[in-house]
């Protein structure tokens, strides 16, 4: 992990992203308009509004923002697990209809089969790729030594940690060798040490292989040494707020003193969104204070203000 | 004629509760007949309040008499005989006779068989094994020199339901069938079969009379009640003679009480046919019974021989009533 | 002999015109109304009184392994018992009384309704069951505040399990004679079996089929939609 | 007047020394062993029929909207059809024949089986199904290796369901006779209830449950133990 | 989060915990030889192996280590939900028999309740506190206001991301209002903004209440931050290797270069733990490759070298 030189660029681009529609049959993603909106009982809340994105074949791009502001969503909406409510997302200028192996994810959480141990979990991603049964059962060991788990390989999930369980997901997800990998913070459940040796393994992968890799990290320093490009979103609407590409050549230690100023600029991005969140936030909360207790748990409205946070 | 109520009775006002089991069947008229016509209640007296028990089966009115839930009944021997052994003679007793006939051997068109030596080789039909029909059926293959193919010979015997045996004799799966009204008349209307033994023929030294439906009372109800069930019997000889004497009133009100009791009615001509195989008697004809008792235990589906049934009948109340009303007592 | 293997006899089997014949006339002399009032009323009540002591018992199995392993083979045992076993029982206990029907068709529900419960609770993911004991839940705050709503997904379908074996019990239950005037589905369904009206039993056969439909419809289907969509089981 | 209601009654219920002594004599005879071999034969095939037929028809019916939608109240209404609806029918389509009795068995466990393996699919998690179709598994691969397993705990819950309703079928179904020579426990049953034979009736009752008893801890019970460690669903 | 001065100290005190059985009932939490192994189909697993630990009142205990080192089975010793195969686990000098409202534990994983909404999930931590319903929705509305989601008081879990239901069970922890915090990785679903308010709500917490809490954490600039003292945890045997007590001036901040030069200390006592587990694994996963594709997923057995990772 030690890095010699450090160059830097940053390049904020305003959004939406500014691509022909034409041109956008080019890239590996384009998601024009993007609207997602959920309906509950508290109403229809919108999460993505108009996102516009382009990524290019074998781009590495980073995804920070707030939690819950859609980062999840924006990853299912390319993966083809949650169909967008207007908009279009293509891939290699088709239409994503569905899901598909050629879309790897790595979920949030791990989302293992219970049924199966870790090295089948592995095996399962490699059914469709790999006939035969020996040459599988190889494989899917090759890459759960890469996580450091081929002693476990024989484990089933609730015998794993919390972060083995990450890990086999991680495994399993490359190991369906996809043409673009969707990774919703695939670390979050790492120690540093760990994390920073599958980083490098990502990136390898990467390099080697050429692939198209969206990477959601709420580690900035992380997602600047990772990353090509860095988007980070807002809330209310979730939107894409700020885009800035990364020209630091690779590969880039976050220990480094440039990595750590790119971050720091994305950090003071972000911050005046969370800042934002946590205004609207408390001053919800105070509002719902005075009106506590109506009994109806489904049924809150607002009301008059009251301080936040005494009353442990 | 009987007074009012003892007084020595505990005190209790509340109107005794006699419970009557019958099915809603034409081997029942006299039940059904009574009841409509309100001679038993008339009989009993205002005191005492009937409540009607429609049953489809014999073995549960007879649970259901174990669970002192019925005190009089009207019921086939085989039920009969069966309670009264089972509960070691402490049940039930049989009282009456109600019915006789209605039972014979129905075989399909094309079959082949003309008489009972001719069920060679043959499929039977019987409701129930161990039933009156399949001892009658197996009797007579005994005395024709066959046996069925359970006991190594070549009639084949198989109980099937009685609405079974109807679609199975369209279906040409049986060849013959044992069973009692109405089904008789419907193998032969519907089935198009031909009754090839009545058989009230196989019991000319009775007077082609076998029992059919008997009453029986609970031992228990009896020694309690017995001015009700003495009541009760005059009630049940008045509506045996009445049937006799109004044949066509008597099936037009069973049909109804039919309907009214199992929400379906019978055809008219099935109704009439079956009518007329039938014939009701208040004489239990205890030969006839405990001759089944003996060919039942012949055929190895009691344990117990005739020695067991002294108690089975009692005529007492019965030839009671006759006698206060002149009549000649049964044996 | 030709048609030893038809699939629709006509003089087997009557058509639709003759089962509608039949339904008509049965709902015009009242007949039908009546039985389905009856039987709604019985399964009604003989429904509900197993659901509650079902998940009572079903409850008590899941939650204490010592009840699991006693009880649970036995329960199922019992269960495969027809119900014309529980019919001498019945008799002796209630007499023929309503009583007795609602006994018939309560065993018949009762331990499907338990050996539901008490499944669904002992496949209750682990960690709801830490979080529980966690927070201090325990005894009935436990019971049913976690564990029936965390088995709720599988006690709704044990409940229509519940509800099949209950309406099948209160068919048998009904051939009990209670007292004529209360002639339910059952007794009707019996009667045309045992006159061999396939019409009538086509009849009954419908109507019980239509119950089954519209209690599906308006209970359990909407239970389950409400149910998995509150606990996101929903498939998007 | 008195014992109207007593809660034992020695006519209809037998003492323990004469219930064995009827064993004792139906084992020496062999009537017992016979008609167990005989049921146990009809079942097995009855139910691993109506366990292969239902999981198809309940995978179809749980992976599929349109189909749960158009199937499902409509299997709930067929399910509550007590057996004896069946036996007309099998008796037109199969005669007197093993066939028919099979046929009723089938017909009493099949949709049991459909509607607990339909609910077990549809409350699946949806994180698996996400996973699974990410990964690209659809058509019989989905079904076989994800939407089956998954369910597991469910389905076998649901086949101790069925396990009830098929032996319960198979006793009504054994009332039609198929050769003298082939008494199963049902027609034992039945038997002993003609001829108020309540020691028989409680015999057979005994060898029922123990059966139930015995098929609960070497099949069903063990199963579930597996499935559940497997799964990580035992608590600790 | 500014801070201004900052002083370290660091002690590393050698293992076992050296105090003496008689001293243990002074202690909050006192651990003696805890054992915990797992037995699976691979045979028995050792976990914890002879762990010593005193924690006293008051104390704010980090917990770091390699994924899969102990930790989480660590604090289920001391919640109660997990019982050691061999030694004494006390809590104010009485032995730990089960779990309890006065221990309250942030799962890895939400644990939420899926039939409740997020207001009536942190009010199930209130009832036995809190009779009165209007009180208790009160008391619970201000919880999730502290986590910043009072505006989704009446969401279902599934409708949450995956850091909101993170902070739902935060809250719910918080609301319980406990002797002892036990905190698995509490934000590690969470952005960094969003981390650090909640990190100096917590501070606040226990410094006005007084609760001991432990927190386990794969930041160890946040374990510097925030512990009075922190664990270094190994593997096989999982126990804990080093102990370093943090007596650094409070509120610390993770920027500062003070903490940094603590941070990578700890770094350095766990890189090599570390290593020595990559090693360890991929020795393994070497010699298992060589047997792969036997057939039998859960036979697993050893043979000779192959090189790793090359399979992309
Ligand atoms: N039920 C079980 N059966 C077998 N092994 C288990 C079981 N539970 C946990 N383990 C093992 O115990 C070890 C420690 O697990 P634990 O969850 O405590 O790790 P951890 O330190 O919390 O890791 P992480 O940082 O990944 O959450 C792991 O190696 C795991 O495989
Ligand atoms: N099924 C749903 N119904 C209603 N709202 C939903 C649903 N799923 C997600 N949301 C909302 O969508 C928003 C974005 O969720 P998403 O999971 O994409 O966030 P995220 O950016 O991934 O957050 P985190 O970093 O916490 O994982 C959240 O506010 C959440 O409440
Ligand atoms: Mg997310
Ligand atoms: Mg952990």
């Amino acid at each position: 992990m030690e890095v010699t030189a450090l160059k830097s660029a940053v390049f904020d681009t305003p959004i939406p992203y500014p691509e022909t529609v034409e041109a956008a049959t080019a890239h590996k993603i384009s998601l024009k308009d993007i609207n997602v909106r959920f309906s509950s009982k508290q109403g229809v809340r919108s999460v993505l509004e108009n996102v516009n994105l382009n990524i290019n074949a074998g781009e590495f791009v980073c995804l920070v923002g707030p939690s819950g502001c859609g980062k999840s969503t924006l990853l299912n909406v390319i993966a083809g697990l949650h169909r967008a409510d207007s908009g279009s997302a293509l891939k290699d200028g088709k239409a994503i209809t569905g899901p598909g192996p050629d879309r790897a994810v790595i979920f949030q959480e791990a989302a293992l089969f219970p049924w199966l141990s870790a090295v089948q979990n592995v095996e399962f991603a490699l059914k469709s790729s790999i006939r035969d049964k020996k040459a599988r059962r190889a494989k899917a060991l090759e890459y759960l030594g890469m996580v450091h788990l081929a002693r476990f390989a024989a484990s089933y999930p609730h015998e794993l940690s919390g972060g083995m369980r990450q890990r086999v997901a991680i495994a399993r997800a490359l190991a369906l060798n996809p043409d673009i990998l969707l990774m919703d913070e695939p670390f979050a459940a790492l120690d540093a040490q760990t994390r920073d040796i599958l980083l490098i393994e990502v990136q390898r992968i990467w390099q080697e292989t050429g692939k198209t890799i969206i990477f959601v990290t709420h580690n900035v320093l992380e997602a600047v040494a990772l990353g090509d490009r860095v988007l980070c979103m807002g809330v209310r609407p979730g939107c894409i707020r700020q885009e800035i590409t990364v020209a630091l050549p690779r590969p880039r230690a976050v220990e480094e003193p440039e990595t750590a100023r790119l971050a720091k600029r994305i950090m003071t991005h972000l911050r005046s969104e969370i800042d934002k969140i946590v205004q609207e936030e408390s001053d919800h909360a105070a509002r719902e204070l005075a009106l506590a207790g109506d009994g109806d748990p489904d049924r809150l409205r607002h009301t008059t203000a009251n301080t936040m946070g005494d009353g442990i | 004629s009987p007074g009012k109520k003892e007084p020595s009775k505990p005190s209790s006002s509340a109107p005794l509760t006699v419970h009557v089991a019958f099915f809603p069947n034409i081997t029942h008229a006299v039940a059904l007949v009574g009841l409509a016509n309100g001679t038993f209640a008339k009989a009993l007296g205002p005191d005492v309040k009937i409540e009607e028990q429609s049953f489809t089966a014999g073995p549960s009115e007879i649970e259901a008499l174990f669970a002192r839930s019925v005190d009089i009944g009207y019921i086939g021997p085989g039920p009969a005989v069966n309670g009264f052994l089972k509960s070691h003679g402490k049940a039930l007793q049989i009282v009456a006779g109600a019915s006789s006939g209605g039972a014979g051997l129905v075989v399909r068109e094309g079959s082949g068989v003309t008489d009972v030596k001719t069920l060679a080789g043959k499929r039977v039909a019987v409701p129930q094994t161990g039933g009156t029909q399949d001892i009658s059926l197996r009797h007579s293959l005994q005395l024709a020199g066959l046996k069925s193919t359970d006991q190594g010979g070549s009639v084949t015997v198989l109980p099937v339901a009685p609405a079974d045996t109807l679609t199975l004799f369209q279906k040409g799966e049986l060849d013959a069938a044992w069973v009692t009204e109405p089904w008789i008349s419907r193998l032969v209307k519907e089935g198009h079969g031909t009754l090839k033994i009545d058989e009230r023929d196989l019991w000319q030294q009775s007077g082609r009379k076998f029992a059919t439906t008997v009453v029986i009372v609970r031992t228990d109800f009896l020694k309690d009640h017995p001015e009700i069930v003495s009541k009760f019997l005059q009630a049940h000889i008045e509506t045996v003679d009445w049937i006799g004497g109004h044949p066509d009133d008597a099936s037009k009100l069973v049909g109804d009480q039919i309907k009214k009791l199992s929400g379906k009615s019978l055809p008219a001509d099935i109704l009439k046919s079956s009518w007329g195989r039938t014939d009701f008697t208040y004489d239990p004809l205890k030969d006839t019974v405990l001759t089944f008792a003996d060919w039942s235990k012949q055929l190895g589906y009691l344990k117990d021989d005739r020695s067991a049934l002294g108690d089975l009948f009692n005529t007492n109340p019965l030839n009671g009533v006759l006698s206060n009303l002149k009549r000649r007592a049964i044996p | 002999m030709g048609f030893r293997r038809e699939w629709w006899s006509s003089y087997l089997f009557p058509g639709p015109s003759e089962i509608l014949k039949t339904l008509g006339a049965d709902l015009r002399d009242g007949t039908l109304p009546i039985a389905v009032k009856i039987s709604l009323t019985r399964i009604g009540l003989g429904f509900v009184t197993a659901m509650l002591l079902g998940s009572i018992t079903g409850i008590l199995m899941g939650a204490l392994p010592v009840v699991h392993r006693a009880v649970s083979p036995l329960a199922l045992g019992l269960q495969t018992l027809p119900s014309i076993c529980w019919l001498p029982l019945a008799v002796i206990w209630f007499g023929l009384s309503e009583r007795a029907i609602l006994f018939v068709t309560v065993m018949g529900a009762l331990l499907a309704v338990s050996i539901a419960v008490s499944d669904g609770i002992r496949n209750i993911p682990p960690l709801y069951l830490r979080a529980a004991s966690m927070m201090g839940a325990r005894g009935p705050r436990l019971y049913a505040e976690v564990l029936l709503p965390a088995a709720l997904p599988a006690i709704i379908s044990g409940a229509k399990q519940g509800w099949a074996f209950a309406w099948r019990s209160l068919m048998a239950g009904e051939l009990l004679s209670v007292s004529t005037g209360s002639l339910g589905l059952g007794q009707t369904l019996m009667r045309g079996r045992d006159l061999n009206d396939m019409s009538q039993v086509l009849a009954v056969m419908l109507v019980l089929v239509l119950i089954g439909v519209v209690a599906d419809r308006l209970v359990f289907s909407r239970l389950e939609r409400i149910v998995r969509q509150r606990w996101g089981l929903a498939v998007a």
